[in-house]
C-alpha cells in the first residue's frame, strides 16, 4: 500500500475519470499549464491536451455557465473555482441554473457538472480564500454536496460524483491536502449519501466533515485518554444527500451529539442536524444536539483564524458540556 | 442610436428590394411565401398569448409583437443542428424551430411547467428568465461543437438590457477568446420594461463585440430579408471557424413588457405610432406584392393557418390539464436524496386526508 | 386610523426617509419612472429627482457595487432588487463586500446599504420570481436580515433599516403587498431583533415570519375554533439579529414549537430556530421543534405552488404532530 | 498586444524624451526628483514584503516588482481628495497616497489585520482581493461626488486578467451611462498568475472601452513621465464631468505572482529577460542623468530614505503585536446581534480556561 496525499488522489480520480470517459472535461483557471494553485490538475493539461484540460479567463460566472453549456453538449465538465471565495460569483449561474436545469427540463437534460472548490481554513491565508459556503450550496435544492475527509474518499467520491447526471459541488478541504493516507488507488468506498462511522463510541456522537473529521478523531482520541468518555465519531461524506439514518441511529445509541463545523454557525450544517436529529431521536437525546463551530463572523485574519475555528480543546469543550446536562 | 448607416437593410420601408454589398437575398419563392407565412403565424400566436391571458388561462404572457422579422428572420436562418438559446420571449422562434413545441411555451406562461421540453429533441434550450444567463451556455456549447469537429452553431437570444448584465459580456470575452462558433443576436426593442436605450448604454451595442475582438453588425430588425442574410452569413462563419459574431437587430417592442405591464407610464404614444409604421409584416406584405409573391389564395393560406395554430394553442390551452402532484419532486435529481423522498412522503400522506375527505 | 396596505407604507417609509436625509438614495431597476414592478417606489422620482431615485442599467452586481461605492461617499444608498431570484448576480457584491467591509475596515467605514427584495411565492409567477434566499442572507455575518408581516412594522423596520450604519437584507413578503392594515404613518414599533408574540397561547408556539405570519394567525385562529389547542404566533420580524430570548422564552411556556416558512426545509430558517430551542429550551420540550416548510425542490411551477408552501391545513396537520407526540 | 504605435511614450527605452502631440511633462525638477525617491523606495519595499516572507514575517506577498512606474505615475497624478480603489498588488499606489500607511498592508499580509485602515483617512479603500469588484465600488463613489458637485475623480486599478470579470464590464457600462468621473486603470502585467493575455483576450485591453462607448488609451507603463500625463489627463476630464477613460498600461510582473507561485512552470526566461531589460526605474533614471538631475547626492538621498524607510517597514513587522480577541467580533456591526455576544462571552469563557491554566 502507498502513502498518498488527498491531492493526490484528487489528480488521480481525475486522470482515471478522463481516461475512463472522453467526456470528461476540466476548466477553471490556472488549471492547465500551471496544475492549480494547488496541483490538483497536475500535468492533466501535458497528457490530455487543451481540449480536455482548459485554462479560462477569469470569470467565475462564465466558468459555470460554460460548463452547464458544455454539458448541454453531452460533456461531463468538471470546473474548478480556485477557492471558495472565489465561487460567489458563479452562485446565480449555479442556483439559477446549474440546480434547477434538469427539473426544468422535466428530467429529459441531465447535468453531470462536477465544480470542484478547494474550501476552508487554517492554511493562514489572506481574506476570501477560507469561506465554508457549504450551507448555501447545501440549502440550494437540485445539488449534491459532497466533501471528502481521507484521500480514500477524495478519490472515490469524486469518481463518483463525475458519474452522477446530477450536479455535484465538490468541496476539498484544502488544510487536508497534503495529509497521507495508507491505500491503493483506485479505490472505491461508500457510494455519495453515506455517511461513515468512522470511530464507534457509547457516550456521545461527534458529527463532522470534510476538514473537521481529524479534528473530531483526535478529540475522540484525547477524550478516551483522559477519560472523558467514549466517543463515536461520523464523518458525513456527503451533506447532501444527507445520511439522517445514520446520524438518527446513533443518536439513539450514544443520546448525545456535537456537530463540528468550520463555517460559521447560524444557518450552518450543525442546525441542520440538530433539528433533524432532535425531531428523529427525540425520546433517545439526553442533552440537546450541541453546535461546536466558526462564529458568526465575516472570516478573520489568519492570526486569529485558530482561535475562530473549532479545534481539539474547544470540541473536548463542547463535548464536555454535552456530558453535563 | 437610431437607424443609421451602418445597419444592414435589404427591404426599404415600402418593400422595395435594396442592393447590399455583402448581404443578398437567395431564397426561393416557395421560401419567400412561407416567410410571410411564418410571420403571419408568430403574430397569431402572440395575439393568443394576450388573449389567453386575459382570459385567465395564462398567468402571463411576454407579448413578441413587432419582434416577428427579427426572430422569424433569424430562426429560419439556422440549420437543425444548430443549438439555439432562447430568452422568454422568442416565441417567434419556438414557432419556427419546434413547431407546435410553442405549446410548452404557453405551458409554462400557464404555470402547467417550467418550459418542459427536451433541449435536445429541437436543439432549443428551455427559456431562460434571469437576464443574459444563457449567453454562457451558448458559448460552451459552441466550444464542445468545436471540440467535436462537428458544423454547427449555437445562437444565444437576449435583449438590449440584457447587455449590461457581466455574464453576456463574459460570454463575448470567452467565445472571442476561444474563437468559439458562436451567434450572439440581441434584439434591441428599444425597451428593457421601462428603461429606455439611452439609460442602458452609452452606445450602439453591436461596437461592444469590436471592443472583445470580434465582429458586430446592426441590422434593421424589422427587416426579415436582412435578418434572415445576416444572420445566415454569421452563423456560416461561426460553422466554418471564424468565430463569433453579435448581431444587433434594431426592433421594437409594440406591445406591453408582459401583461402584467402598463407601458403607458413610461413611453408615449407618438413613439409607438413612429414604431407601428415601421412594423415588418406590413413591409415584408408589400414586398411581396411588389415580387408578384402576394395573392389572395397564399393570403388565404397564411391566414387558414394562423387560424389552424390558433386554434389549437387555444384548444390545448384550455384543456391543459394541471400537472400531477409528482412533478412537485419526480424531476429535481436523477438520484434524489432519502431526505427529499420522505418529505414526499410526508406530503402524501398530509394531501391523503383531503382524498379521503373527498 | 386609515386603511394603508404594506406597498404603501414601504412607500411612505422611502419617502420619509428621503425627506429626512438627503444622502437617502434609491436605486435598481425600473424604479425611477415606472416606480418600480411592485409600485413600491412610485412617485418619488417626480418628487425627489434623477440623483436621488436612480433607474440604472440591467446589472444587479452593479447595483451592489454601485452602492457600496455610495455608501463610501456618505450617502445611504437604498438599491431595490427587483425580484428574489435576480438578487443572485449580486451575492459576491454582498458576501464579499457588502458584509464584511465594516469588519475589514476595523470599524472605521459603516455601510448603511439597504437591499429591498421582494421575495416569495403564491403569486402564480414563472420560474425565478417566488424565491425565497433568506437563508443564503443569514447565513452571511455581518448582514441584518430583516422581513415585516404588516404595513406597521413595515414602515417602522424600513425607516429603522435606513438609519441602521450596518448592512440590512430587506426582505418584502411580495403576496402581502396588497394586505391593508389600520395604521396611522408615520407608526414606530419594535426595534430590529424584537420578535413580537402576536397571539398569546398556551399548547404550542407557532413561529413565521414574513409572508407566513397570516398563515400562522389563521392556523392559530382555526385551531382554536377547533378546538385542536391554544396556539401562541410568534413573528420574527427579523432573522439577523434573531430573538431567541422571546423564543427560548414561549418554547419553555408552551412545551411545543412549529416554524413555518416557505423556503425549502434543509438548513432554512426552520433548522436554526430548531437547534437554538432544542439547547436552550431542552427541558421544557414536550416534543421536537417541528418544521412545516416548503420541500427541498427548486420552486416549482405555479400551479403546485399551493402544495408546495404551507398552508392553514398543512400547519394545522404538523401542529397535531407535534400535540400527539 | 505588444507595444504598439498607439502606446503613449514620452521615454524612449534608453531615457531620451519623446515628443507627443497631446501629453507633455510638466512637472519641476523637484518632482522629477521626487518622483525618482517614491520609484525607488516602492521597489525597495517590495524587496522588504518579500525578505519579511521568506522568513516566516509575512504569510504571503504579492511582489510589484517591475510595475512602479505604473503604480507611482498614476497614484502621483491624482489630488488628495480623489477616491483610489486598489487591488491587492497596488503597494507603489498606498505608498505614494499614504506614506507608512503601506505598514497596514504588510499586516495585512501578515495575516495581523484585514487592511485595517480607514478608507476615508486617504481617500484610499482597501486592498479588494476579490477580482474585478471594486471597479464598481469607484464608479458608485464617482457617481455619488458628482452628484455632490465635488470636483474629485474615482479610480479603479486593476489587472488584464480582471477584464474578463463581468464587474469590470458591468462598470464600464454603468460609468458610461452615468458619465461618471472615473479613471479605470488597468496594468497590463502580461499574466494573470499562469494565464497569458492570449488565453484572457482576444485584442487590446484599452479598446473595450470603445465598445462601451468611451475613450481608452495605451500608455507604456514602463514610463512613468507618460503614465503621469495620461493618468493626469484623465483624472481632470473625469473632473471636469466628462465621463470616464480607460487607461490601459503596458507593463509586466517581474516577481511570482505572490511568495507562493512558481513562474517558471508557466513562462520562460527570455521572456522574463526582455522585461527585465524594460524595467521602469533604470530607464527613468537615465532620463534624469540625460536631464542632468541625477546626481550623486539625489542618489545617496534616496538610497537613504529607502534604507530608512525599509528599517520602518522591518521593525514594524517583526514586532507588530497579534491582534487581540476581541478583534474577531469588534467590528462586524456598529450594533452586533446578541447572538454574537452570546458567542463571544461562550468563546471567552472557553478560551479563560487557558488563561487560567498559565
Ligand atoms: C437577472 C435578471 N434581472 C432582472 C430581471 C427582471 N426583468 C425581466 S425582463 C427585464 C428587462 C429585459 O430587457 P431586455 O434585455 O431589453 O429584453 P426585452 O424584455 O426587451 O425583450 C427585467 C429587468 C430578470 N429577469 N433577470
Ligand atoms: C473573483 C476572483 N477569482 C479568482 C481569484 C484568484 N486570483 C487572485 S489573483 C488572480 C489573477 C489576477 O490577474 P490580474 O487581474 O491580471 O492581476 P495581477 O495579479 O496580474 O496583478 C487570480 C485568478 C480572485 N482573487 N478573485
Ligand atoms: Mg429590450
Ligand atoms: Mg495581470
Amino acid at each position: 500500500m502507498a502513502q498518498i496525499t488527498m491531492a493526490r488522489a484528487l489528480n488521480t480520480a481525475l486522470r482515471d475519470a478522463m481516461e475512463a470517459d472522453d467526456r470528461v472535461v476540466l476548466l477553471g483557471e490556472d488549471v492547465g499549464t500551471l496544475g492549480g494553485v494547488f496541483r490538483i490538475t497536475d500535468g492533466l493539461l501535458k497528457d490530455f491536451g487543451e481540449q480536455r484540460v482548459m485554462d479560462t479567463p477569469l470569470a467565475e460566472s462564465a466558468i459555470m455557465g460554460v460548463s452547464i453549456g458544455l454539458a448541454l453538449r453531452g460533456y461531463r465538465p468538471v470546473p474548478e473555482m480556485q477557492f471558495d471565495g472565489f465561487s460567489y460569483p458563479a452562485l446565480d449561474q449555479i442556483i439559477s441554473h446549474l440546480a434547477k436545469y434538469r427539473n426544468r427540463s422535466a428530467g429529459t437534460q441531465p447535468m453531470p457538472v462536477v465544480c470542484r472548490i478547494p474550501y476552508g481554513g487554517a492554511i493562514g491565508a489572506v481574506e476570501h480564500h477560507s469561506e465554508s459556503p457549504e450551507a448555501i450550496y447545501g440549502h440550494t435544492a437540485g445539488l449534491k454536496v459532497v466533501t471528502p475527509s481521507s484521500a480514500a474518499d477524495a478519490y472515490s467520491l469524486l469518481r463518483q460524483s463525475i458519474e452522477s447526471d446530477d450536479p455535484v459541488i465538490f468541496l476539498e478541504p484544502k488544510r487536508r491536502y497534503w495529509a497521507k493516507q495508507e491505500v491503493d488507488l483506485p479505490v472505491s468506498t461508500e457510494p455519495i449519501g453515506k455517511a461513515r462511522v468512522l470511530r464507534e463510541g457509547s457516550d456521545l456522537t461527534l458529527v463532522a466533515y470534510g476538514p473537521m473529521v481529524k479534528v473530531a478523531m483526535d478529540a475522540a482520541e484525547a477524550a478516551q485518554e483522559e477519560g472523558v468518555g467514549s466517543l463515536e465519531v461520523i464523518d458525513l461524506r456527503s451533506l447532501v444527500p444527507l445520511d439522517d439514518a445514520t446520524l438518527v441511529a446513533s443518536a439513539a445509541k450514544t443520546g448525545r451529539m456535537v456537530v463540528v463545523h468550520e463555517a460559521p454557525q447560524f444557518l450552518g450544517m450543525g442546525a441542520e442536524v440538530a433539528a433533524r436529529v432532535s425531531e428523529a431521536a427525540f425520546f433517545h437525546l439526553e442533552a440537546p444536539v450541541l453546535r461546536c463551530t466558526g462564529l458568526d463572523i465575516p472570516y478573520p485574519p489568519a492570526r486569529l483564524e485558530e482561535a475562530h475555528l473549532p479545534g481539539v480543546d474547544r470540541v473536548l469543550w463542547t463535548v464536555q458540556r454535552s456530558l453535563d446536562f | 442610436m437610431d437607424q443609421t448607416d451602418e445597419q444592414v437593410r435589404l427591404l426599404g420601408e415600402d418593400g422595395t428590394l435594396l442592393q447590399h454589398d455583402t448581404y443578398k437575398v437567395d431564397l426561393t419563392d416557395e421560401d419567400l411565401c412561407d416567410l410571410y407565412r411564418q410571420l403571419v403565424v408568430v403574430r397569431r400566436i402572440d395575439v393568443e398569448g394576450n388573449n389567453l391571458q386575459r382570459q385567465g388561462q395564462l398567468g402571463i404572457w411576454a407579448p413578441c409583437l413587432g419582434q416577428e422579422a427579427a426572430q422569424v428572420g433569424s430562426a429560419r436562418a439556422l440549420r437543425p443542428d444548430d443549438f439555439v438559446f432562447p430568452s422568454y420571449r422568442e416565441h417567434g422562434v419556438v414557432y419556427v424551430r419546434a413547431g407546435m413545441e410553442v405549446l410548452s411555451v404557453l405551458g409554462l406562461y400557464r404555470g402547467a411547467n417550467l418550459s418542459g421540453w427536451d433541449p435536445q429533441r429541437h436543439k432549443l434550450a428551455q427559456y431562460s428568465i434571469p437576464i443574459g444567463t444563457q449567453a454562457l451556455h451558448a458559448v460552451g456549447y459552441a466550444i464542445g461543437a468545436k471540440w467535436d469537429g462537428a458544423e454547427v452553431c449555437a445562437v444565444a437570444y437576449f435583449g438590449d438590457g440584457a447587455t449590461s448584465e457581466g455574464d453576456v459580456s463574459e460570454a463575448f470575452n470567452f467565445a472571442a477568446v476561444h474563437s468559439a462558433p458562436v451567434v450572439f443576436f440581441c434584439q434591441n426593442n428599444q425597451w428593457a420594461i421601462s428603461v429606455p436605450l439611452a439609460k442602458q448604454m452609452a452606445g450602439p451595442v453591436y461596437k461592444r463585440a469590436f471592443g472583445f475582438g470580434f465582429p458586430g453588425v446592426q441590422v434593421d430588425g424589422n427587416d426579415v430579408l436582412a435578418v434572415y442574410a445576416v444572420t445566415r452569413a454569421a452563423a456560416e462563419r461561426a460553422r466554418d471557424g471564424a468565430g463569433p459574431t453579435l448581431i444587433e437587430a434594431i426592433t421594437y417592442r409594440l406591445g406591453a413588457h408582459t401583461t402584467t405591464d402598463d407601458p403607458t407610464r413610461y413611453r408615449t404614444s407618438d413613439e409607438l405610432d413612429m414604431w407601428k409604421a415601421r412594423e415588418p409584416i406590413g413591409r415584408y406584405r408589400a414586398f411581396l406584392e411588389r415580387a408578384g409573391l402576394w395573392t389572395e389564395a397564399l393570403e388565404g393560406e397564411v391566414q387558414a393557418e394562423a387560424d389552424r395554430v390558433a386554434a389549437e394553442v387555444r384548444a390545448t390551452v384550455e384543456h391543459m390539464p394541471d400537472p400531477p402532484l409528482s412533478d412537485l419532486v419526480d424531476h429535481v435529481y436523477a438520484d434524489p436524496p432519502a431526505t427529499l423522498m420522505a418529505q414526499w412522503r410526508q406530503l402524501e400522506e398530509f394531501e391523503a386526508q383531503f382524498q379521503a375527505e373527498g
